[in-house]
């Protein structure tokens, strides 16, 4: 069935077809836009790296002698907010998913290509509102807003960073609409949803909450913002408002937004495991629907971000018990990718390495939400910094890592050359290091005490601190290479061929880089997917 | 001309009496809500606004909007959203309804 | 069978990357509920809080709903009931090839819309004069001598609600408004025809879609209780 | 070289010796699937890497497996759900007879008050072997207090309490800290626990020089307010009757029904509308802005002393937990 395409020497393609950045900045077409998200969420990363590296440095000392504590305070909000809405939530989706779904699926591009151009700009103006925010000295709320202090304490850019993140939400609403349209009706001829691509699976359950939570926090931020110009009270206890309904409104999205930033890197591990195992995936259906399973469970268990918030007791037991039954799909899907590799075929390249890393580090950023979910334990360690390093263990050894994974493993796709593997081996290494000594120290902590949004601490906490700043170079140094070699490959890259990894899926069937309209023409499936077992074995040349 | 449908029937063309008969029933619907206000009914004023404006709501979704002769993954997906309305809703309300039972061990 | 100038208008309005004009069209309506869920969820936020509010300080409610005008809350229903209409035979005008009849029933709606917004701002226009309006501003005497104990306060969430709710719904109405404009403008020109109305459907959809919301906002705002007003 | 360089934190509550055995099962736990998860990918690595394994073996996937590694993993979540539950419920519900200690949180600093009228800031002394329950609001944002080494922690919120209680069962010094961010001196809002014998408290207690105890100064402002027109020790009066109120299940106009603890005190004076006693008309006006969050826990604590059966006689302490 792999009748892939031979290379054709400067055949025309989605980048060379034409130049000028009107052409960008007008296209409608999706790997276009992919990677305007690419650029601009590169750039959102960096800047939220800056604030966490200077955040690391503060607390190199116990004493707050870097920075000002209200600088401090800006800074671990302005991180927040930056890696959270800017970074994490649009980055699988807008850039790898907007790239690659279209292709996984057969289709020319998205269902709406003029509503996914808008979706990048809005996103732009969200974010540049953000910054604007932040240029004019920043915000100090914590990235969850929390009112009264947002409504009417802080003396801070509250409301232009809120209606920054405001409009940034439709951006997001925008991508998962475009995403579940797209899955639904723009499919192949015989792609049936057993045939799909756990990738597509996994991002149409983060399309879901996309679409039905996002304008819950939309409304509540603007309610903030009303709040602070109009005093309308609904959030103010001094006018008789109650605080906690600004929480459980806020969470309400906030925690379903976890799995709109774990869930498609989800699936970026079920591609590549597969692929590198050359095998199908163990238990797709199960895997697939486990994705669902996610979307919707992550849906009612929101307030156990609050059970020492003064939530009533009943309804924190309500909370505890749903929240481990949304452990269950998770756990079921780290089964499934392990046994993947089981009597498989296992290569050692750059993705692979990435997605053992996510396998491992999800593993102990989920076991850890459990202790979150159990009552009696979270009461001591939810605000310290146990929470701190199980949300790092989620979102940075997690989705970060399958970003990278993700990244790496279509690169190829994207630019049609191939990045060099030893430094990526190494970066692999770096970052899988580095991140665990940065934030496994956390844990310890947070057990013993140490709250978060801590300016300064108690001298006893020094040493596991600094340990943690000393594993936070090494992370930074392993975020670094990728950039330099993967825009040194651009140029200098080995071509790389329709399918360097020999991989199964119909974004492997069209050249690298894939011409503009994606396939010459539409593609009829008529196998499963993972459909290793008839993918004739060749000995691969490229991009070793 | 492959991009042009064939078959003339492809959607579902409602009669305009059809229309008018909803809309009638609406304005109807929209008088009773109003007069039942006025009635003394304790709980059941609130039960009963909520139901009209239901009804009326259904009908403009099933008809106005076509709903009754969209696909059923139309249905399914408003059906869908309105059972997540209703987690939010009830979901904080157990917080609300429960936060001044008994906190004292024992009682 | 459609007309040759028809199946122009269509073509000219057909997106490449799709298979064929209906599944073109499907995908739009589709898009569109899609949006119109989000919508849900949207105005959901709003009604939580009210929820809870009115759950809490009900007899500031009944205090605060009691300022409302029942007639022209009633009146403005009807209205967005009669715009419902006119949108919905004017979808059918487009679907059944009469760009005329669509025009001017559209353009019947759009007045009523703006109906609508007149009516609103009257009353806005009441409850502004009245210090109805939350903030340092803010003043009411609760009416009934017989229940000093509810607190202002309180009242003014009730009023927070009601310009947030009724106002994030004009802002909706005044979006619905310059949509339809865009259509009888389209329409005009000649651009939808029974084989291409899409953007006619889905427009109305979203209109109806603010009728909808404004049906449940309307007994909620309105119509709490009036048993301490007779 | 320990003491500099702690990894764990101090247990000196009747409760932290649960929380703990709670964690350490979960570590365990944890530990065991985080080895099992990373050896069997290293053993699957190293067995099936392509040079020795060339050719896969096509495996779709297997229904008992798929089971046992969802029903096994519930089954385990289940014991955590039930055991976390049990110890959340001793750790929100104090024991009768606790002594009750009312708490202020302000921007940046804790505000204390003992029942015998002591008063004292960013330090709380108390005396071991003792329940103290804690009755805690804020005059501005949202603080919580929490002191790890009795692993305890709540939100203090203004506009209403919230409670928290501990058995201290070990003499020092502890960390006390507010763990929800409040603004800029956030991490500046620290304190501590002082943990004494009895006797020492008691003596502690008096080196403050002779006052008038908490509940003495409600009656006071009762008096001054003029609740007591109303509020009569008969059944005439206007408003219901005080005396034997806390914690009693009170009847409401409104047919529902609930128990008068703090919260219902404190919303009852400065929201009168809200839950009207069954029988009385809603004509007591709000006291909203008259009264401080000081004067507010004089009020309550006087109200509440009118329900024990000698006022004045310091509660025993008949813990549940001994």
């Amino acid at each position: 069935m792999a009748t892939a395409v031979q290379p054709v020497v400067e055949r025309e393609n989605y980048l060379n077809s034409n130049y000028g950045i009107k052409s960008w900045l007008l296209t409608t077409d999706h790997k276009r836009i992919a990677l305007l998200y690419l650029m601009s969420i590169t750039a959102m990363f960096w800047l939220g790296g800056f604030f966490a590296m200077l955040i690391r440095l503060e607390l190199l000392t116990p004493a707050g002698d870097l920075v000002t504590s209200d600088t401090y305070n800006k800074l671990f909000t302005m991180h927040g907010i930056t890696m959270i809405f800017f970074f994490l939530i649009p980055s699988v989706p807008a850039v790898i998913g907007n790239f690659v779904i279209p292709l996984m699926i057969g289709a020319k591009d998205l269902a709406f290509p003029r509503l996914n151009l808008a979706s990048w700009y809005i996103y732009m103006l969200g974010a540049g509102l953000a910054l604007w925010g932040f240029l004019l000295g920043g915000v100090d709320t914590g990235w969850t807003f929390y009112t009264p202090f947002s409504t009417s304490y802080s003396n801070t850019h509250v409301v232009t960073v809120a209606v920054g993140v405001f409009i940034v939400g439709f951006s997001s609403i925008f991508t998962g609409l475009n995403f579940i349209v797209t899955i639904h009706r723009m499919r192949a001829p015989g792609l049936t949803w057993n045939r799909l691509p756990l990738f597509c699976w996994s991002n149409y359950a983060a399309s879901l909450i996309m679409v039905l939570g996002t304008p819950v926090v939309a409304i509540t931020l603007l309610l903030v913002a009303f709040e602070r110009l109009f005093h309308i009270g609904v959030f103010n206890p001094q006018l008789g408002g109650d605080p906690l309904l600004f929480q459980h409104l806020f969470w309400f999205y906030s925690h379903p937004a976890v799995y709109i930033m774990i869930l498609p890197g989800m699936g970026v591990i079920s591609e590549v495991v597969t692929c590198y195992s050359r095998k199908r995936a163990f238990g797709y259906e199960f895997i697939a629907l486990a994705s669902i399973a996610i979307a919707v469970l992550g849906f009612l268990v929101w307030a156990h971000h609050m059970f020492v918030a003064g939530i009533s007791m009943y309804s924190a037991l309500v909370f505890s018990l749903l929240t481990y039954f949304v452990a269950i799909p998770s756990a079921v899907k780290v089964f499934n990718w392990t046994a993947t590799m089981y009597k498989g075929s296992v290569r050692f390249d750059t993705p692979m390495l990435y997605a053992w890393g996510f396998i491992g580090l999800f593993t102990m950023g989920g076991l850890t939400g459990v202790f979150l979910a159990s009552l009696g334990v979270d009461v001591h360690v939810t605000d310290t910094y146990f929470v701190v390093a199980h949300f790092h263990y989620v979102m940075v050894g997690g989705m970060v890592l399958a970003y990278l994974a993700g990244l790496h493993f279509w690169w190829p796709k994207i630019t049609g050359r191939m990045y060099p593997e030893p430094p990526a081996k190494l970066s692999a290494l770096l970052v899988f290091v580095g991140f665990n000594l940065t934030f496994f120290p956390q844990f310890i902590l947070g057990y013993m005490g140490m709250p978060r949004r801590y300016h300064a601490y108690p001298p006893e906490f020094q040493v596991l601190n600094v340990l943690s700043t000393a594993g936070a170079s090494v992370l930074a140094i392993g975020y670094i290479l990728p950039m330099i070699y993967f825009l040194w490959s651009l140029r200098y890259g080995e071509d790389a061929g329709p399918n360097p990894w020999n991989a199964v899926g119909l974004e492997w069937m069209t050249p690298s880089p894939p011409p503009t309209h994606n396939f010459d023409e539409t593609p009829v499936v008529t196998w499963e997917a993972y459909d290793y077992e008839h993918q004739p074995q060749e000995e691969i040349t490229i991009g070793h | 001309m492959k991009i042009i449908p064939h078959d003339d029937e492809y959607t579902h063309v409602i009669p305009p009496s059809l229309y008018v008969g909803i809309w009638a029933t609406l304005m109807v619907l929209t008088l009773i809500t109003v007069l039942a206000s006025f009635a003394e009914l304790g709980i059941f004023n609130i039960v009963l606004a909520l139901l009209i404006a239901t009804i009326k709501g259904t009908l403009v979704v099933l008809f106005f909007m076509h709903l009754r002769y969209s696909p059923k993954l139309t249905m399914v997906a408003v059906i869908a959203s309105v059972c997540f309305l209703l987690i939010l809703f009830s979901l904080t309300m157990t917080d609300y309804l429960s936060r001044h039972w008994a906190t004292f061990p024992g009682r | 069978m459609a007309t040759s100038s028809e199946i122009q208008t269509a073509e000219r309005s057909f997106q490449h990357h799709f298979a064929s004009i209906e599944q073109q069209r499907d995908t739009a309506t589709f898009g569109m509920w899609m949006f119109l869920l989000t919508e849900i969820m949207f105005f959901g936020g709003l009604f939580c809080s009210y929820l809870v509010y009115r759950r809490t300080y009900y007899e500031a409610f009944v205090e605060g709903s009691q300022k409302m005008n029942i007639i022209l809350g009633a009146v403005n229903t009807a209205v967005l009931i009669c715009s419902s209409l006119s949108m919905a035979m004017g979808v059918r005008a487009a679907q059944t090839g009469k760009p005329k009849l669509m025009v001017i029933l559209l353009l019947v709606t759009i007045l009523f819309g703006f109906g609508f917004l007149g009516i609103k701002a009257v009353e806005y226009h009441e409850h502004w004069v009245n210090h109805e309006f939350p903030g340092p501003n803010f003043h009411f005497e609760t009416g009934d001598p017989a229940h000093p104990a509810t607190d202002p306060l309180h009242t003014q969430i009730y009023f927070g609600l009601y310009w947030s709710m009724t106002g994030l719904h004009a802002l909706h109405m005044i979006i619905g408004i310059g949509l339809v404009t865009w259509l009888v403008l389209a329409g005009m020109r000649g651009a939808f025809s029974p084989i291409y109305y899409s953007p006619v459907e889905n427009v109305g959809l979203y209109w109806h879609f603010v009728d909808l919301v404004w049906i449940y906002l309307f007994p909620l705002l309105y119509l709490i209780s009036h048993k301490h007003s007779g | 070289m320990w003491k500099n360089f702690p990894l764990f934190p101090e247990r000196a509550s009747s409760l932290a010796g649960q929380v703990d055995g709670l964690y350490f099962f979960l570590v365990a736990v944890s530990a065991f699937f985080t080895i099992l998860i990373f050896v069997t990918i290293f053993i699957f690595a190293i067995k099936y890497r392509r040079e020795a394994h060339p050719n896969p073996s096509h495996i779709e996937g297997s229904l008992p497996l798929e089971l046992t590694w969802t029903l096994i993993p519930l089954g385990i979540c289940m014991i955590f759900f039930a055991w976390g539950s049990l110890i959340y419920f001793q750790e929100g519900r104090a024991p009768k007879g606790a002594m009750e200690i009312y708490a202020v949180g302000k921007q940046w600093m804790w505000k204390f008050e003992h029942e015998t009228g002591q008063r004292e800031i960013n330090t709380l002394h108390v005396p071991l072997g003792r329940d103290v329950k804690m009755i805690m609001s804020s005059q501005d944002v949202i603080h919580s207090f929490y002191v790890p080494a009795f692993r305890i922690k709540q939100d203090v919120l203004p506009g209403r309490y919230t409670t928290t209680w501990f058995h201290p069962t070990k003499i020092g010094t502890y960390h006390l800290f507010c763990a929800e961010y409040c603004g800029t001196q956030h991490s500046g809002m620290i304190g501590e626990v002082v943990v004494m014998e009895p006797a020492a408290y008691q003596a502690w207690l008096v080196g403050g020089g002779a006052m008038a105890s908490l509940s003495a100064n409600g009656q006071q402002l009762f008096l001054q307010l003029g609740c007591a027109t109303c509020h009569r020790t008969d059944t005439q009066g206007r408003g219901p009757m005080l005396a034997g109120l806390y914690g009693k299940q009170v009847q409401l106009d409104d047919g529902r029904s609930l128990v008068a603890d703090e919260n219902y005190i404190r919303e009852s004076i400065l929201n009168p509308g809200a839950k009207v006693v069954s029988g009385f008309k809603p004509i007591m006006p709000t006291y909203q802005g008259q009264v401080s969050e000081e004067s507010l826990a004089a009020l309550v604590q006087y109200i509440k002393s009118l329900s024990q059966p000698q006022p004045g006689e310091p509660a025993g302490n008949r813990a549940s937990l001994q």
